[in-house]
């Protein structure tokens, strides 16, 4: 038995969980007290496909991003927070310094200069990827140490294009 | 009738070309990349040639080249890439192939924006009110002074290119030098030229286009208009037909100025007169897409005409064959893009293999996309993966089918703006048909679904399953971006 | 209107009913047995009960116990299954729940066949040629008598059931016993019931149905008349709308006798008013279908009015809202069924795993499946996995559009019935319009693709390398079915 | 290099086949002398699912069966026989004489008597499933040699129907 605090959207809720018979395909589910039984159609589905249960005879399809932040539901989109008693939640480990393209396009901007003072989320680059304008921000507060991109150049994806220190 | 189309594009308008060539008996050319290979175009083509790289699709030679080496009469430019490139019409009809729009002057008319105003403003129509000319880099003074005469807020434009890129608002006067030179470093980064003009700003404004056919031997007709003012990152993603911000009274004038300006610019073959209307319902002509537009399917589900069917028959010399009044305009048709872009990381676009794709379906219901089960999303393009265009009898029955259909959708693989069409197709400003360009501005809140707080407590559920199955059968391995300066960002949601 | 309604039924249909269910805010409830899980319709429902095996979709106590506990108001039984049950109808007002289709008195009155042609008959209406009374296991001298009387061809017919089962055509007097026998036995082993009747055989004929919209309250409309005359193992597998055996006197003449007949009937909801129709373009009268149908699909297209919806509207008490001249039938659509069948066994029915489901799109392209990539064909329902048809303007427009549509179809996993498809759609006689019954009866020919010599050669390549990739790369291991009795059948091909 | 004679609708042609560079993605084909180049786009993919090919710049998607006894291009249906001068070709094994239902289903006829004599391809049974009738045939000439299904029984897949010696 597995007790997990789950909030969506700002809304905490109890799960505990215990894997019922055919081995993880259902689950006995209770959730702030009411009882609920969960059948996963498709087991041997990796967590990367999307996921379809029946909770409770209501059938989701859902998708969850790699590090369950955020789950799709047929309404839309709703923010997730798992805290495991028994175990720590994965995290992404944290970025260094280099900030690179996520993916091929052209340098239309470059908004700082070497030896600027920048904030975690401060706009560094406009890339222009995929037909669209995309800044790409610092990932933490910081010293941009060099910069390694400019206007009118084509990188490709994770170039490196500003360091920040 | 052609015997061969090379079709200079890819994605779902080269699908959508090859579906109309197909019926007609046509055979067909597709083009694509090494990362393009697996897309749909290429499979249901007759022939395809590999490209180089995904500039190939920009080179008028090349292009022109495979078109005879290939034995093609005829080439089709889709929107974008070639499509409106008067030196690359003029090529075409040196070679005596067949370019599949209207005429190079047309294109060379409508294309340079401010002649295309003056033209339509010396014909006596109503347009924005534009600086008369264009600005240099060492134009400043000049163009403060014009901005000053014309008044704020305002907005500085490229001469060049379209899509709404390097178009930026001004407020007041204080910003204008610091968004000109912004402007500037784009339009060169961007098209290689960096001529600036400006106009007034209409806020809030409906964007409204009418949609043209019309014949080489003078035959003229609309398909009635479209509204497209949601408009996310440059993107028009959701268009409806009617346009719901015209009366009766008002959108017989605009229909009709439509014609007369088509007219007025000789126009041939199919395109859209576009126009700006401001919320006293006065409307502004601002320009001419002399292409097939993205939003086709809106007047292909009110008329039941096949839009690429006529660009085809009339770049082929044949008469239109039908008057306006044959021309049967029903219903309401809604039409949205869903694009490859991640909604937890501020929509970076989101290019990747799809291991899942489930259409939607039913009665009228369209999709047209490039992609299916194991297809790629290439990082090199546009981020549309899919447009769903509805229709119905009534606004009210479009939207929900719209809605049905968007939660039929099962994409998996890449994120996408699903979240954020849902929301808007959710939101009560939307449902009530009153919204203008600004929609997006301040996002829009959505009506939560009916059982919200059961949804929610499932989707705990749902999580803590997730969650203890990745735990026990599954180690996530941290994508690239994490290690990107998007880590930060895509951390917002929370 | 309705709170929530219980589909007691699966596949295609239920996923159709579904998606009305949805656009109209109702809540739906689907039912499914263990091998139907991965259905679509499971997914799509706002709720699902599984059944213990598929034989309880036929079972009137659990289907309304189920509906009862889910606090379902309403049951839609789409087709076949509960569709036309009076027992269960009546079983459902009981209940007070709602039944989504014609009352049990109208049910009553159109399932009995000999009780509906006589009252058609009684009341002036033309129909066939039958025997007036039924002939149970021991009065085969009667039935030979009356077989006498009405003459040869005739088809002797079970009084029970439909779709063609139990039907078999006798040309000479001294076939009539053997094949009484054989009739019986089928008709005990799938009905139960062995009464048997028989009918004059009209040959050539077509078959023509005319789509019935009722309220309670007195207003009715057709909705067009459309033909099924291309048949193979009792399926109708390529329909179209306008039927084309009509001049438009007779279609004027057929409609309105449609209507008349159903108003005799005293009919409500949706249904079809059946007829044959002889070489000389007389028709006659042969059954009602109380139910939504498979082809539905096609009035769809022509009127663009969503059936489904109307169903739910008038079983809820609603006022059909408009009158005949309101309704605007226009151009021509084309249904074929896809179906799991194995076209290299003699179409023996093939469920599986299908690992690929790629459908076709476009404009005026509809496709009403269950299934998607990664999905399975149960192996205890009806073969049909999906359905295809397309509109437009003319006849010639949309058999090219539906060749488009079927060439784009992939699905892999399970054989289907595509290739026999592709062939009628390519033999001339169909494309010329001129067919009846009888069609399939000697296999036609079909008009081979252009370039055939090309392809061949491209497909011997094709050959080679599968054969040479799979003596690599990979051991065939014998499917089950080779080691039975199907083995030798399964060469006929060669 | 492999030389192959391949039957499509009983014309016949001669296929040589090297395989390229990028191991087995890509081939050059001589068929009747012509020589063509040959693109797999999906090298990986199993031979049971649907196979793409680029064929001199002709993209074919096409189904095939587990033997290889015919094809499903776009137009449909084309039957092939491919004779490999180095290796025999893989044919299935001769069932026995064992007649199983090939789908679960509802016996609704038995045509024949226990001792009688049967052709290959003679119906036996008629079976009703998925709502349709199927004649299930003889494999081979013989005599019936039992008889374990009857009218109105309801059989499951594989189950033994009929025996013939």
């Amino acid at each position: 038995m597995n007790t997990l605090q789950v909030t969506i959207d700002d809304h905490i809720f109890t799960v505990k969980l215990t894997p019922a018979s055919r081995g993880g395909e259902t689950y006995d589910v209770t959730v702030d007290g009411h009882n609920l039984s969960v059948v996963l159609p498709r087991p041997k589905a990796t967590a990367a496909e999307m996921e379809w249960m029946i909770i409770d005879g209501r059938p989701y399809e859902i998708v969850a991003d790699t590090n369950l932040q955020w789950l799709n539901a047929y309404d839309g989109l709703h923010t997730v927070e798992v805290e495991d008693s028994n175990q720590r939640v994965a995290r992404p480990r944290s970025g260094d310094g280099r900030v690179k393209a996520p993916i091929p396009g052209l340098i239309t901007r470059v908004l700082v200069e070497p030896g600027a003072a920048v904030q975690a989320g401060q706009a560094l680059v406009i890339l222009e990827a995929m037909k669209m304008e995309n800044e790409i921000r610092a990932p933490f507060d910081g010293v941009v140490s060099s910069i390694s991109a400019s206007g009118g150049q084509s990188v490709v994806r994770n170039q490196v294009l500003v360091e920040i220190q | 009738m052609f015997k061969k189309i090379l079709i200079a594009n890819r994605g779902e308008i080269a699908v959508r070309i090859i579906r109309t060539c197909r019926e007609m008996g046509v055979r067909t050319v597709a083009l694509y990349d090494a990362s393009d290979r697996e897309s749909l175009h290429v499979r249901l083509a007759d022939e395809c040639v590999q490209l180089p790289d995904h500039h190939a699709f920009m080179d008028v030679e090349r292009v022109l080249a495979i078109a005879r080496e290939q034995g093609a009469d005829a080439i089709h430019p889709g929107y974008g890439f070639l499509a409106e490139n008067a030196m690359f019409i003029h090529a075409c009809d040196a070679a005596g192939i067949a370019f599949i729009g209207p005429p190079a002057e047309v294109i060379e008319a409508v294309n340079t924006k401010i002649g295309a105003l003056d033209k339509a403003r010396a014909a006596g129509f109503p347009t924005v009110t534009y600086s008369r000319r264009s600005f240099s880099e060492d134009e400043f003074d000049a163009l403060a002074a014009d901005a000053a005469a014309i008044g704020y807020p305002l907005v500085v434009k490229s001469c060049r290119g379209g899509r709404g890129r390097g178009e930026r608002l001004v407020n007041d006067p204080e910003r204008l030098l610091e968004v000109v030179r912004r402007a500037r470093a784009e339009a060169r980064a961007i098209y290689g030229r960096n001529e600036l003009y400006i106009e007034k700003a209409i806020l809030p404004a409906h964007q409204v286009g009418v949609q043209i056919v019309a014949d080489r031997h003078g035959d003229l007709v609309h398909l009635g208009d479209r509204e497209g003012s949601i408009i996310h990152s440059n993107q028009k993603i959701v268009e409806e037909a009617p346009a719901l911000c015209l009366s009766p009274e008002r959108r017989e004038a605009l229909l009709e100025t439509a014609v007369r300006l088509a007219r007025l610019f000789n126009y041939q073959n199919v395109g859209t007169i576009e126009f700006l209307v401001d919320a006293a319902g006065d409307f502004y002509f601002t320009e001419i897409k002399a292409r097939i537009q993205i939003d086709h399917t809106l007047a292909e589900m009110t008329t039941r005409i096949d839009l690429v069917r006529e660009q085809i028959r009339l770049a082929a010399g044949e008469r239109l064959g039908y008057g306006q009044a044959d021309v049967d305009i029903r219903g309401c048709a809604i039409m949205c893009r869903l694009q490859a872009e991640d909604p937890s990381r501020r929509y970076l676009p989101s290019p990747g293999h799809l291991r899942r794709v489930r259409l939607p379906g039913g009665p009228e219901v369209r999709v047209d996309t490039y992609l299916y089960c194991d297809s790629e999303v290439p990082p090199f393009y546009d981020p549309l993966i899919a447009k769903v265009t509805v229709w119905a009898t009534d606004r009210t029955a479009a939207i929900d089918r719209l809605r049905r259909a968007l939660e039929d959708f099962a994409i998996v693989g890449a994120p996408t703006n699903l979240p954020l069409l849902m929301t808007i197709l959710r939101a009560p400003d939307f449902v009530s048909g009153s919204y203008a360009t600004d929609f997006l501005r301040e996002s829009p809140v959505a009506k939560p679904a009916t059982d919200i707080e059961l949804l929610r407590r499932d989707l705990a559920v749902a999580a803590a399953i997730l969650h203890a199955r990745r735990h026990e059968a599954f180690v996530p391995e941290v994508p690239e971006q994490w290690a990107t300066g998007w880590h930060r960002t895509s951390r917002h949601i929370q």
